[in-house]
């Protein structure tokens, strides 16, 4: 062995582990839907707030959830950020804007990019819809949406909105 | 010292490839169950631990998935350890004794082990400088130990297969068990070596499954529970970890947690040993100085399931509801964590 | 629509991955040199006289440091303590034939180390036997240096 | 009633992006070693010890303190190990409060810790699971929509985040430990940084950061043990709640809200911005401060920013409320270790050791970690009179 090489100060030490991963209930419904292009949420049953995706129980009271709803893929933007950084793994062009959308129908907000809208005109409350790929290539993945574009629509009021959400939550 | 018992415990079935189910889905009617049992409210638990791995699970943060499932609303007392629940349980029992305003909490453990492979996820428990990068699994390094038995001439095959089958015997009562039976000691030593001396009925079984238990103080635990399962002792000890610079055939830091704990000496009716492997059983046995007479893992111990982070914590609800229920009056309940029986945490229950 | 508890979940592949890379302190760092530039084992030795190998960054008695002046040499043959045999490795084992996983005191070392002995086959394998090391053609730092343990002939 | 609980020995390691010359071991003994000086106490005297980290990801070792229990001098003792996210450091510390408090254990060791240089941050905390890959470009990304949501509704000026920056970045050429000195920072120099998650640029972000912190935590009898007066813990407390609730108000969240009305209702404070000498608050990200001034009881709603811009907050500008004189996370951010970081450095405070970052005369210090999608909280109140 060389004696000229550098004393050892660290060492490589790589994992791979691999898994079988299983999604379960509540994200295998939302995801099998969404291969058929629709996009479903939950009722809780105490709050009457939907859930999307859908979930087994209710993050605000454990109650079991179980009366699907159907969504539009019309929704109002909350709030977003536009990302100016590429990161680990990641292939979106910069820079990119995703934001939360509260989808027609639904109480909870659904993270997804916003496209086909100068980053300036980006605003809370613009009402955006969902651009889907080729349904020939839908498969059980949030991908089938490519993202969001603006409707043109008149914008909502966001603040009244989130406030109807918030007025929901028992306690 | 404020009186703190379990009142009430509830698991899964404990089986081999939960199909339908994420984590917090399997431990969510569990927990609604369990709660309904003793005719509490989710909003009536005054503070929730729990014990779970990352790795386990395959991403950063995923007891967050759990917590979200059990609806904390409003805003709980929370906290987690990375690891075995019976260490939530600790907390748990720590935070009860300071805060007199909390009367009820709330412990529980999962794990989805059928994602991975446990023997080598868990390989990453080990040294990551020496001992990691040749990827030693489970299996193997729970050998190197019944090896030292051996040699030690300690205990022989036939002592590791006698736990097997009186686990398995057991567990023939357990509805929720994974595994169960009436086989020969005899026949199992037919069967071949894994990793020599030890065979399939020496080994935990790969588990998907999640497990809750209910603890209150006092007054409040006699008004929710006939009969409550009070903790006489509760105390955790480690060992270094290098296999290599321990005596195998021991577990100092479980026989030092089961004196802080109380457990030695005294009348003990049950005894639930976490002890993945068979050699660990008997390793157990005589550092708890359990009792001739004690019944052993009657629910069938590790062969009943093996849900990771949660079979510690398991232990001590078997142990629990079988002083609820009025089986037994004192009994002894054990949970264990790292290669070879490294850290060890021993309680002792009892019946008023 | 109501939603369903029962059905089959969906799965998917998940390879959690990444090239760690650690730092070793002194005491390891120079454990590691040695064996990849000198194919020398080093043990070190405590207030108490024990001499340990590995190697570890505090005494464990005085729980004072240890330092690289600790290092003694030891090895490179020793015997096993403990062993067990794998018929079937496992993915990233040191070998990939059945061999047998032992803890090997090293000559002049007070502990044991783990790592594996290709021995052959089982019936070769016994506690007391005497292995030396067998290190790997290309070192590059690190405790898969030591490609394996194997009989001393 | 519990016993009290004093603060008598903190040990720090200078925060820094690459500890290239100690392994974990190394790392977290230079804190415990420092903390047991201070303490006047030896690894022996230690009953226990309570560890925090977050992610087992980040190392990428399940349990690391498992093989490093003989390193910390745990061996035959209690080991205890917590992980509650960004929070753990003060969780962890809660838990050896408790300890002490139940009257388990006389002298504890609590230790919080992580060497993120091991693997990649970014990396660690996202999830990439099957079937939803993720949009956001690491914790910045993840936080800077509730960034947008809060100036919307708050109406603060742009420059408010980048002033918060500069204070706690000065603040850090006082701290011989801080990760990140940099001498000539300004206004300019944040506000030029990039824009990489629009509202939030590079410059108002934490860096990534290797290190410990170590506190011995002992009963009252030995609490005259130490080699500087004992901080007393007053009171501690603990919020989570959960991620996906529908219409959360991840701006100004109720479990951080209950957390402190909790806790100031357990240590007697009305006004916490006149209670409190100082702060030590888990600001990751520049905007958090003027949101958590407003959760936290130190402004009212929508005025959080007001108090960041007027210079209350700053020790350089002689606030009244200084928040941060250690610099803060956005100097240093070993995760696991820096909620622990901010419950030492208002012990240090009130300890009176705090250097040139020390506020004159402070008797009253809170501390304060968050984790998670602002969702966990953990929090303490320090002094220098018993409670």
């Amino acid at each position: 062995m060389s004696e000229s090489q550098k004393p050892v100060t660290n060492i490589s030490t790589p994992v791979a582990m691999h898994y079988n991963y299983s999604i379960g209930a509540g994200m295998s419904t939302f995801m099998r839907a969404i291969k058929e292009g629709k996009l479903l949420g939950v009722r809780c049953p105490d709050t009457g707030k939907v859930y999307v995706p859908p979930r087994l129980t209710s993050v605000e009271t454990a109650s079991p959830m179980s009366e699907l709803v159907e969504l539009s893929d019309k929704g109002v933007v909350y709030t977003y950020c536009i990302v100016n950084i590429r990161f680990y793994d990641q292939v979106l062009e910069i820079p990119y804007a995703y934001a939360y959308i509260v989808l027609d129908g639904a109480d909870s907000a659904i993270m997804h990019l916003v496209q086909e809208c100068p980053i300036e005109e980006m605003r809370p409350g613009m009402r955006v819809q969902a651009v889907w790929k080729d349904s020939s290539e839908w498969t059980e993945s949030m991908e089938n949406i490519q993202y969001f574009k603006p409707t043109g629509e008149p914008d909502m009021p966001i603040e009244t909105i989130m406030d109807e959400i918030r007025r929901k939550s028992h306690a | 010292m404020r009186e703190v018992a379990v009142i009430a415990f509830g698991q899964t079935p404990n089986r081999r490839r939960e199909l339908a189910l994420n984590e917090a889905e399997m431990l969510a009617p569990v927990v609604a169950e369990m709660l309904k049992g003793v005719g509490l409210s989710r909003t009536d638990v005054d503070f929730t631990c729990s014990g779970s791995s990352d790795w386990i699970a395959g991403y950063s943060f995923s007891w967050v998935t759990a917590m979200d499932a059990l609806g904390a609303w409003p805003p709980i007392i929370e906290s987690h350890v990375e690891g075995e629940a019976a260490w939530a349980l600790y907390e748990a029992w720590v935070k009860m004794l300071v805060h007199e305003e909390l009367e009820v909490a709330l412990v529980y453990g999962f794990g989805r082990q059928s994602m991975s492979s446990p023997r080598e996820v868990m390989a990453m428990m080990n040294d990551p400088y020496l001992e990691t990068p040749l990827w030693p699994d489970t299996i193997s390094q729970a050998a190197l130990q019944a090896r030292a038995l051996l040699d030690a001439e300690l205990c022989t095959e036939r002592d590791f297969a006698e736990i097997a089958a009186r686990n398995l015997r057991h567990a023939e009562s357990n509805p929720l068990a994974q595994l169960s039976g009436q086989p020969d000691p005899a026949e199992l030593l037919e069967e071949p070596t894994i990793a020599s001396p030890l065979r399939k009925h020496d080994c935990p079984p790969i588990t998907d499954g999640a497990c809750a238990i209910l603890l209150a103080a006092g007054d409040r635990a006699r008004a929710l529970c006939k009969r409550p399962a009070w903790i006489r002792g509760l105390a955790h000890r480690i060992d270094v970890q290098a296999l290599g610079r321990r005596d195998l055939t021991r577990s100092q830091s479980a026989r030092l947690a089961a004196e802080a704990a109380g457990a030695i000496g005294g009348k003990v009716d049950i005894a639930e040993l976490h002890a993945p492997f068979t050699p660990q059983d008997w390793i157990l046995q005589r550092e708890l100085e359990i009792p001739e007479s004690t019944v052993i893992n009657p629910s069938g111990g590790i062969h009943q399931g093996n849900p990771m982070m949660g079979t510690g914590l398991v232990r001590f609800g078997e142990v629990a509801v079988r002083i609820i229920n009025g089986e037994a009056d004192r009994g002894v309940a054990h949970g264990t964590q790292g290669p070879c029986l490294q850290q060890n945490i021993v309680g002792v229950l009892e019946g008023e | 629509m109501e939603l369903n508890d029962q059905a089959e979940a969906l799965r998917g592949e998940h390879i959690l991955q990444y090239p760690y890379r650690r730092a070793t302190g002194p005491i390891l760092g120079r454990f590691f040199t040695e064996i990849r530039d000198n194919g020398r084992l080093f043990g070190v030795k405590t207030a108490a006289g024990e001499v340990l190998c590995p190697p570890v960054d505090a005494d464990p008695d005085s729980l004072e440091d240890l330092t690289v002046d600790d290092l003694v040499e030891v090895g490179p043959a020793g015997s096993v303590t403990s062993w067990t045999w794998l018929n079937e490795p496992r993915p990233g084992n040191p070998l990939q034939r059945p061999f047998a996983w032992a803890l090997i005191k090293l000559d002049g070392a007070d502990s044991s180390l783990l790592h594996a002995v290709d021995a052959g086959s089982e019936s070769a394998m016994r506690t007391g036997m005497r292995v030396v090391p067998q290190f790997a053609d290309e070192r590059t730092g690190g405790i898969r240096d030591i490609a394996c343990f194997v009989p001393e002939v | 009633m519990a016993n009290r609980c004093a603060v008598i020995g903190i040990g720090q390691t200078k925060y820094t992006d690459k500890r290239k010359d100690v392994n974990h071991v190394g790392l977290v003994r230079e804190a415990c070693k420092r903390a047991l000086e201070d303490a006047r106490l030896s690894w022996k005297d230690i009953d226990a010890l309570v560890i925090g980290k977050a992610p087992d990801t980040i190392e990428g070792v399940i349990c690391p303190e498992l093989y490093m229990a003989e390193g910390l001098g745990m061996v035959g003792k209690p080991l205890f190990r917590v992980h509650t996210a960004g929070s753990v450091g003060g969780a962890t510390a809660i838990v050896g409060t408790e300890l002490i408090r139940a009257g388990l254990h006389d002298k504890v060791l609590v230790l919080g810790w992580q060497k993120q240089s091991d693997s990649d941050i970014t990396w660690a905390l996202s999830p990439n699971l099957p079937f939803n890959p993720p949009l956001m470009a690491g914790a910045g990304g993840f936080f800077a929509p509730h960034f947008r949501e809060y100036i919307r509704r708050s109406g603060a000026p742009d420059h408010v985040g980048i002033k918060v920056v500069v204070k706690d970045r000065r603040h850090a050429l006082k701290n011989p430990y801080a990760h990140l000195h940099q001498p000539t920072v300004c206004f300019e120099e944040i506000r030029d940084t990039m824009m990489l998650w629009d509202p939030l640029r590079f410059g108002e972000t934490c860096p990534s950061s290797d290190g410990a912190c170590a506190m011995v935590l002992t009963s009252e009898k030995f609490a005259d043990h130490g080699s500087a007066r004992p901080a007393w813990v007053h009171a501690t407390e603990m919020r989570s709640e959960p991620t996906f609730m529908p219409g959360r108000d991840e701006v100004n969240p109720r479990a951080g809200r209950d957390c402190a009305a909790a806790l100031y209702k357990r240590a007697g404070i009305t006004n916490p911005r006149k209670d409190f000498d100082c702060a030590e608050i888990y600001v990751a990200f520049s905007w958090f401060e003027p949101m958590l001034a407003e959760t936290l009881g130190f402004a009212e709603p929508g005025e959080g920013w007001k108090l960041s811009d007027s210079g209350a907050t700053s020790l350089d500008e002689g606030g009244d409320i200084p928040w941060n004189c250690s610099g803060g996370v956005l100097s240093s951010n070993p995760i696991g270790a820096s909620g622990t970081v901010r419950f030492a450095e208002a012990a240090i405070q009130v300890r009176g050791q705090g250097g040139e970052r020390q506020v004159d005369g402070a008797q009253l210090a809170l501390a304060h970690a968050l984790g998670g999608a602002s969702q966990f909280f953990a929090m303490w109140i320090v002094g220098s009179e018993k409670p």
